[in-house]
């Protein structure tokens, strides 16, 4: 029962790391409706600038840097690319920002070389105890980041004319600047967020128990992928429990490799993918997503 | 004059194509077999991606299953039990194969048919995941992380191999790569006539509607799940076929190679090459799967590139980063990707040599998909 | 009936001159002139394709969305230039644009709809008062308030659209064919409300294609042909014109009259047999 | 054309000098390919080895060359994509007399086949036994799952751990984590002992989930199978939940490079690690020397384990040609005939290896290293080369 | 025209009968037990407010909707029930209120796309492009050719239809329909958007279709003009309710429809005039 307990709050924490990096794709499919597989270069010049600044300045100042950094280049990426490609569907973004992605982490890799950078985190290899439970403190600051973000995002899309202009932004460019939006002014807004978001998801997952960033930690940002579509893509309460589901999918699946051998081995890292699958087969617009709609 | 033009330029590329293999080396016949594979299965995810509008990231799957396919329809049990096979003919195994991506395609067919847009795209690419749990864990059948080898393809006698008999003609060793150079280009050509024709017809105009008016689609009689399900399995037995091919070219299959990154490269290929179109599909797959071994090979005469093993930016790197840039430039400045780019070059050498013939009207063929 | 008089420069309100539109090769509009009076309602008639959404694209900055732009001359605004700003900042200016085919935000409410049209509001209380108006003036748009906005009816996505434009208190505002699939109660209410507007002081600029109506409203008329103004005059004279009536009125065309295309030219139908394979 | 002739193609001629020669060599130049992986996650280990042979191969030019011939390398990085290895292949492997060394298994196992038609003297850098068995394919030192073996025989001699106990395996799936799986299995089997399996993929990251099913199992070791980043969240998790084992690892499971990263000092206080090369801090003289004729030409380039497996290898292949020179057969069969014929090589090396038998590992000896910061390639000797005692009962499945 | 209309084949096209249709959408009701029929052969309009159910009537028979009680009954077949497509292989065609057309297929594409339903040819005979295929391409693109003479799009049969003014637009959507070969042609607003001249002559091209082709007609408008001159019966909606339902000029002095609909007096052709 305790290993279960374990696995289970060690799936809630894992899983408030996905859901940092769902909500930046959730974000910007709100602004844009383009599903960014560029995000992972977003994480990954985060991490960096933190990596490279905090024996310099100090961990939160380069923290500091590294959210600054990733939401400089997210804002790029919208000024130089999605701004100027308006006129194409939704699907050949999607593919052009993974050519970004190619060209990014390409050369990022290349800087980071093979090395594993520490980040500098004040909270090391701290575990808490709680009660017979053992969670690493980088994890529940994880967890505090997430539903802190989380909910100020929920609020801010509810309640503010971001929310709306994003939205509307979003959907008709043109009708929205005759709203009086500035176009430029919101999207780019949208991707300097997600930028900002991934430098804080980018922190919590090269900080223990990983070693620190290197290269593969874009490897890691494909599992949000299935939480935010699990959860809706544009759904910001979705992002989260998307990205609980698939921490205590993985964890579950993961813990009890033996037991569940019989189905092959390996299957944690397909079982995100599997629930993924099976929340669309019932709910094709996932949990909190809104359908799809259509009328003539 | 364009009636005359068009055949010759047509039987110039045929030459060309004949007599490849006795001037080029073999690494030149590889990489074009490998293009012509990729070409094979570029087409196919054009009809889905680009004609019918539906995104998919989990190709490299369907290509898997053609080349496990294949290799267990054609071999025989390993001796030790380890391995299993069918030992069917290799073209009979080959057709097996290809039929098999179809039916795998089909089984996926109850999200395919539903699902669409940024959805789809990140449901398939459950695909590639799944693929590598499956392929790691049935072992007797691929092998598992190794891989097994693939039986060379036998046709009528005639065997796709190096071995045994060395066979020359015109002073030049054809070995396997020469042999199956002309199977590649048999395919390529059988599979982008029968994509045309597809396009052209019935089923393309039903797909094309599907992608701008889905709505429209089923009210004007066309069946759009069934079609978004069967233009799905068409496009898993393309990328069938070009694993068949790719594990042809291989002679051993790796896991590992069907993996995320080739399944994106192949959405990079039909980008760059023109969506929605078989001839940009070719040009894509050759664009983008020449590209990193010019690099390599010509990395001492670049600029900016450094040679193996030197400081600064690799052939690959380069490579990589080129053709990321190349799926940017395009989108942004060519609309119509490099067959775009093509055709547009054609018109205006058409409309300088023959001012007064009217200009048809030529409309970027970018797929307008929001809906 | 004048086939140009431009009012003397400089004068206060919008004023369009010598106006040029390219959407890449194609020019949809060249030499056009006109003047919009601050207080009054001017009317653009014209066939499809003749340019009107062009113009009004023109002057909310939004023709590069279209990939088109402005190849010579200018509009203004009091004098003060409007052509090459940012829509934002037209809107800014005041001058709201309710575009052709509705163009409601179909994923957002109807609610939403509406503080999206509020963006544009220079301040909060204008904002809540216009609201009000808007409600009033369409209830429908009320009793919706939670739903998509792309699943209502054809014209209440046009109503939907009017109230949004309405939420910025435009000072000038540019309506593209307003009653565009409206029931005729409805059509008239809108004629109504563009009437109640202007009395409270916008100016409007309105494309219709239901001329009688934009005729009845309007104190001037421009006729727009393929890209060029082609008649022009107070809106009254327009009216009692034959030409116009029977090319834009829809007015005396029995079914017994022979068809007549936008060109004028009477069409030869060929007969089409039923198919039989 | 060049082709035409069949340039640099298989039929063997003979030199001036009487020197049977094949593809690869010529009047006055030997060619030896290198198909690494410069731009992928082994990055820093295939530069390394390309660095350690190209000295070599200078130094052995310096000394005369071979046969009076020059050797040159010619190098191909294939980031870790099997299709670009195949293209390596098949573009260096006609010009080419021997490869000196193939990054990765995967990709040695894609070209298996053709390695094997053209007698092309191969040596991999990964020890999993499926690269067994082939004539032309030479593994240098043990396989991993010697490795394990000895190592688990270790924990029982030296660590505690006793017959009954649950030791712990993670690894990874494919080649390197399944042969060291086959190894610990047998010696848990043998030794009495129950052995908790968690396999992993090279992308996993947080082995939490890991530590605490080994927890759950209670287990009084842990075997570590997978890459440096891996080990290093499993010590320091496993460490910082108050897990007090012993963590011994493959050789392919630790890179100095972690040892600045806060996993550091768990490492340094819980893992060991088995493997068959002697460290670079070894006192042994000829890897003493190595180490300063590397930091000599590559100042700036870290030292890691990959310089020693990378001039080992070298080695290798500079004794085959010497002893095929002898023998006036330069052609790749000559070649790899010759080296076939050693059967004590690599003393000054620290490991004694047999060529002669190629269905089993070259050698059953593995030294215990563990980490410090201080020490040239960041780890130092613990226990002297061994071989277990269960060893001998243990059958070699090897690839065929 | 009368009511005495009889078109030769008229065996061939059966009666609509649609009865107790209701729709409800959440916290909505859009249509409501609505019920009424459309004789072989006639011109039957739908008319009401704005949101009084129109396009959602046409939805429902067109089976974009599935209605949430009722029945919808062409000749022997029950429609409620049916995928839109098959009901198109009815014979039931509909132009759509907002044009959705093709924008980047050339007009021949998209009026081949109407043929569908009368064509076969599959994924297999025409990607091998297969004698039977290319004979049947042939034999459609023909009527294609013939029925964009009809509504004179035969000029601009070969220009993606992105490019056309959106009056032609309209027209492409009649073409598209016709060549469904429909028994129940059904026009959602299709003069909306057109000045005077146009509207004329896409009436006139209305009772042409009726007069040659002999087949049922269902026809929502606002413009009254057209409604009256075009209709043989015209049904009145309102709130998703029937409210009138019978020949013209009886509904157009319903004093319902007035108040719901009409408004007293055309006021603005007045003040025009
Ligand atoms: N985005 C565009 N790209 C190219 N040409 C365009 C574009 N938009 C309009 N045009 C062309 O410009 C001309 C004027 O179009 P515009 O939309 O202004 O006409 P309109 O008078 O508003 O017609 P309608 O009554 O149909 O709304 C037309 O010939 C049209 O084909
Ligand atoms: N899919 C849907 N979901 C929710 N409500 C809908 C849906 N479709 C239509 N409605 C509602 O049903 C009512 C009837 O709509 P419908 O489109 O049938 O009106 P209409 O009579 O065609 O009006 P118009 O003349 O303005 O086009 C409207 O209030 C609309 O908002
Ligand atoms: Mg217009
Ligand atoms: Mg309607």
């Amino acid at each position: 029962m305790s290993t279960f307990i374990e696995l289970l709050v060690g799936g809630i924490s894992v899983g408030a790391v996905y859901a940092l990096i769902a909500l930046g794709f959730v974000v910007i499919f709100k602004a844009t409706e383009v599903v960014n597989f560029a995000h992972a270069s977003l994480l990954l010049v985060g991490g960096f600038v933190i990596a490279k600044t905090h024996p310099l300045v100090g961990f939160w100042a380069a923290l500091l840097l590294g959210v600054a950094g990733a939401a400089a280049l997210g804002a790029l990426i919208e000024f130089a690319v999605i701004r100027r490609a308006n006129v194409l569907s939704h699907s050949v973004l999607a593919i052009v920002t993974i050519g970004v992605d190619l060209i990014l982490v390409t050369e990022l890799t290349r800087q980071i070389g093979t090395e594993v950078l520490a980040l500098g985190d004040p909270w090391g290899s701290d575990v808490l105890q709680l009660g017979s439970v053992n969670v690493p403190a980088t994890r529940i600051a994880a967890l505090v980041s997430a539903a802190v973000v989380i909910t100020a995002f929920l609020l801010a899309f509810k309640y503010t004319s971001w929310g709306v202009a994003m939205r509307a932004t979003a959907e008709d460019s043109e009708t929205a600047a005759l709203m009086g939006v500035r176009r430029g002014r919101v999207s780019m807004g949208a991707w300097a967020v997600a930028g900002a978001l991934a430098a804080v998801a980018a922190l919590f997952m090269c900080v223990f128990p990983t070693p620190g960033l290197d290269r593969n930690v874009t490897a890691v940002a494909m599992k949000a992928f299935p939480a935010a579509i699990l959860g809706g893509l544009d759904s910001t309460g979705g992002a989260l429990a998307g990205g609980f589901i698939i921490g205590i999918t993985e964890s579950l699946v993961g813990g009890y490799q033996e037991e569940l051998s019989f189905l092959g081995r390996g299957l944690g890292d397909v079982a995100p993918f599997l629930v993924m699958i099976i929340v669309l087969l019932i709910r094709p617009a996932g949990l909190f997503g809104t359908k799809e709609l259509a009328r003539v | 004059m364009s009636r005359i033009v068009t055949p010759l330029w047509w039987v110039l590329v045929a030459a060309g194509v004949v007599v490849a293999p006795f001037y080029l080396d073999g690494i030149w016949l590889q990489d074009g077999l490998f293009a012509m594979a990729a070409a094979i299965g570029a087409i196919g995810l054009n009809l889905l991606t680009g004609a019918t509008g539906q995104l998919s990231m989990g190709h490299a799957f369907f290509l898997a299953v053609g080349a496990f396919g294949y290799v267990y329809f054609a071999s025989a049990p390993s001796g030790d039990g380890e391995l299993d096979g069918l030992g069917l003919p290799t073209p009979l195994a080959a057709v097996l194969a290809v039929l098999l991506a179809g039916v795998a395609g089909g089984l996926f067919s109850p999200i395919a048919g539903r699902l669409k847009g940024a959805y789809l795209g990140i449901a398939t690419l459950a695909l590639i995941f799944i693929g590598h749990f499956a392929m790691s864990n049935a072992t007797p059948v691929t092998g598992g992380h190794n891989g097994r080898p693939v039986p060379p393809m036998e046709l009528f006698g005639f065997a796709f191999t190096d071995t045994p008999e060395p066979l020359v003609i015109a002073g030049v060793p054809f070995g396997a790569l020469e042999r199956l150079w002309f199977l590649g280009v048999v395919l390529l050509v059988g599979a982008g006539l029968f994509a045309r024709g597809v396009l052209r017809g019935r089923p393309g105009r039903a797909m094309n509607t599907i992608r701008d008016h889905e709505i429209a689609a089923g009210v004007m009689g066309v069946p759009v799940t069934r079609y978004r399900a069967g233009v799905f399995v068409l496009s898993s037995m393309y990328g069938g076929l070009a694993g068949v091919l790719i594990a042809l070219v291989f002679r051993q299959t790796v896991p590992d190679y069907f993996g995320l990154i080739l399944a994106l490269s192949y959405l990079a290929m039909i980008i760059i090459g023109g969506l929605g179109s078989v001839a940009g599909a070719v040009i894509g797959a050759f664009f983008v799967s020449m590209l990193p071994s010019l690099f390599t090979r010509y990395s001492d005469a670049l600029p900016l590139v450094a040679p193996t093993g030197q400081e600064g930016i690799g052939a690959a790197e380069a490579a990589q980063i080129l053709y990321g840039l190349a799926v940017v430039v395009v989108v942004l400045f060519l609309p119509g990707g490099l067959f775009g780019l093509f055709t547009k070059a054609r018109l205006r050498l058409a409309r300088r040599s023959a001012p007064a013939a009217p200009v048809k009207h030529a409309l970027t063929p970018t797929p307008e998909t929001r809906n | 009936m004048n086939v140009h008089d431009p009012r003397p420069p400089g004068a206060s309100g919008l004023s369009v001159r010598d106006l040029a539109v390219n959407y890449g090769p194609v020019t949809a509009l060249r030499g056009i002139s006109l003047d919009v009076p601050r207080g009054a309602v001017v009317t653009v008639l014209g066939g499809n394709g003749a340019g009107k959404s062009t113009l009004l694209r023109a002057v909310s900055g939004t023709l590069r969305f279209q990939r088109g732009g402005i190849t010579s001359g200018e509009v203004t605004l009091d004098g003060v230039k409007l052509s090459g700003a940012a829509t934002s900042a037209v809107v800014a200016r005041g001058v709201v644009q309710v575009p052709e085919g509705r163009r409601v935000f179909a994923r957002m409410t109807v609610e939403e709809n509406l503080r999206a049209g509020a963006l544009g509001a220079r301040d909060r209380r204008s904002a809540a008062e216009a609201r009000e108006r808007v409600l009033e003036l369409f209830p429908v748009l009320a009793e919706r308030a939670r739903q998509r906005a792309g699943l209502l009816s054809g014209g209440e996505q046009q109503m939907l659209a009017m109230g949004r434009a309405m939420m910025a208190c435009p000072e000038v505002l540019l309506l593209d064919e307003p009653t565009l699939g409206l029931a005729p109660l409805m059509a008239a209410r809108i004629a109504e409300t563009v009437r109640e507007i202007n009395a409270q002081g916008t100016t409007v600029l309105l494309v219709e294609q239901n001329a009688a109506m934009a005729l009845s409203l309007a104190s001037h008329a421009y006729v727009l042909e393929v890209g060029e103004i082609a008649l022009s005059g107070p809106a009254a004279e327009l009216a009692a014109s034959d030409e116009v009536r029977r090319r834009y009125l829809g007015v005396g065309g029995d079914a017994g009259d022979p068809p007549v295309r936008p060109d004028g030219a009477a069409v030869r139908r060929p007969a089409l047999s039923r198919w039989s394979a | 054309s060049e082709k035409a002739t069949g340039g640099g193609g298989s039929g063997a001629a003979a030199s001036a000098d009487g020197v049977k020669t094949g593809p690869g060599v010529t009047a006055d130049a030997i060619t030896i390919g290198m198909i690494t992986d410069l731009t992928g996650p082994y990055a820093s280990f295939g530069k390394s080895l390309t660095n350690a042979q190209q000295l070599y191969f200078e130094q052995v030019n310096q000394a005369g060359g071979i046969c009076g011939r020059k050797l040159e390398s010619i190098v191909r990085d294939h980031g870790y994509d099997v299709q670009k290895a195949v293209a390596a292949y098949t573009e260096i492997g006609p010009k080419s007399v021997a490869l000196a060394h193939v990054v990765g298994s995967p990709m040695v196992n894609a070209v298996k086949q053709r390695i094997e038609t053209d007698q092309m003297l191969t040596i991999p850098q990964a020890w999993a036994t499926h690269l067994l068995g082939s004539k032309p394919i030479q593994v240098t030192g043990t396989t991993y799952d010697i490795d394990m073996i000895n190592g688990v025989e270790y924990l029982v001699k030296e660590k505690g751990v006793k017959s009954g106990d649950s030791i712990g395996h993670l690894y990874f799936e494919g080649d390197y984590g399944e042969t060291a799986l086959n190894g610990s299995k047998f010696a848990a089997d043998k030794l009495g002992l129950k052995l908790v399996e968690q396999k992993i993929k090279a992308t996993d990251q947080d082995m939490t989930a890991q530590v605490a099913a080994f927890k759950k199992a209670g287990v009084k070791a842990i075997l570590v199978s997978v890459g440096p980043r891996q080990t290093a969240s499993l010590v320091g998790v496993a460490l910082a939940g108050g897990m007090k084992v012993p963590f011994l690892g493959s050789n392919s499971a630790y890179s100095p490079q972690l040892l600045p990263t806060p996993a550091g000092p768990a490492l340094l206080a819980a893992f060991e690690y088995v493997t068959a090369g002697a460290p670079m801090s070894s006192d042994l003289p000829a890897i003493k020397k190595l180490g300063e004729d590397y930091k000599a030409k590559y100042p700036g380039d870290a030292v890691d384990s990959g310089v020693s497996a990378g001039y080992t290898a070298a080695g290798i292949v500079v004794d085959a040609l010497k002893k095929a020179c002898e023998g006036k057969d330069l052609t790749r069969a000559g070649v790899v005939a010759a080296h076939r014929g050693q059967n004590a090589w690599g003393e000054q090396y620290g490991g004694v290896m047999d060529f002669t038998v190629f269905d089993k590992p070259a050698s059953l000896r593995s030294y215990v290293v563990k980490p410090d910061k201080e020490a040239l390639g960041g780890a130092v000797v613990v226990k002297e080369p061994f071989t277990a005692d269960i060893v001998k009962d243990y059958q070699v499945p090897s690839g065929g | 025209m009368s009511d005495t209309y009889q078109p030769d084949g008229m065996t061939s096209v059966p009666r609509l009968e649609v009865r107790d249709v209701t729709v409800r959408f959440a916290g909505l009701t859009a249509l409501d037990a609505v019920g009424f029929s459309v004789e072989p052969g006639s011109v039957h309009a739908v008319i009401g407010p704005n949101g009084a159910g129109k396009s959602t009537c046409f939805n429902v028979l067109s089976g974009v909707y599935r209605a949430t009680s009722g029945s919808v009954r062409f000749g022997d077949a029950e429609l409620t029930a049916m995928a839109p497509h098959r009901i198109a292989g009815l014979g039931l065609a509909r132009t759509f209120q907002n044009i959705a057309l093709s924008p980047h297929l050339s007009v021949r594409d998209n009026l081949m796309l109407g043929r569908h339903r009368l064509t076969r040819a599959g994924f297999v005979s025409a990607g091998l492009r297969l004698p039977s295929a290319r004979r049947e391409a042939a034999r459609h693109n023909a009527r294609v050719e013939e029925i964009a003479a009809f509504v004179g799009l035969t000029e601009r049969l070969d220009v993606p239809v992105g490019l056309l003014p959106y009056g032609v637009q309209k027209r492409v959507e009649l073409a598209r329909a016709l060549c469904m070969e429909p028994r129940l042609l059904m026009l959602d607003e299709p003069v909306a958007g057109m000045n005077g001249g146009e509207r004329r002559d896409m009436a006139e091209l209305i009772t042409a279709v009726r007069e040659s082709l002999g087949i049922s007609i269902l026809l929502v408008e606002h413009d009254m003009g057209m409604v009256m001159r075009l209709a043989d019966a015209v049904t009145v909606l309102d709130f998703g309710r029937l409210i009138a339902d019978g020949p013209p000029e009886k509904v157009q002095n319903d004093p319902e429809v007035i108040r719901a609909y009409l408004g007293a007096t055309s006021e603005t052709e007045e003040a025009a005039s």
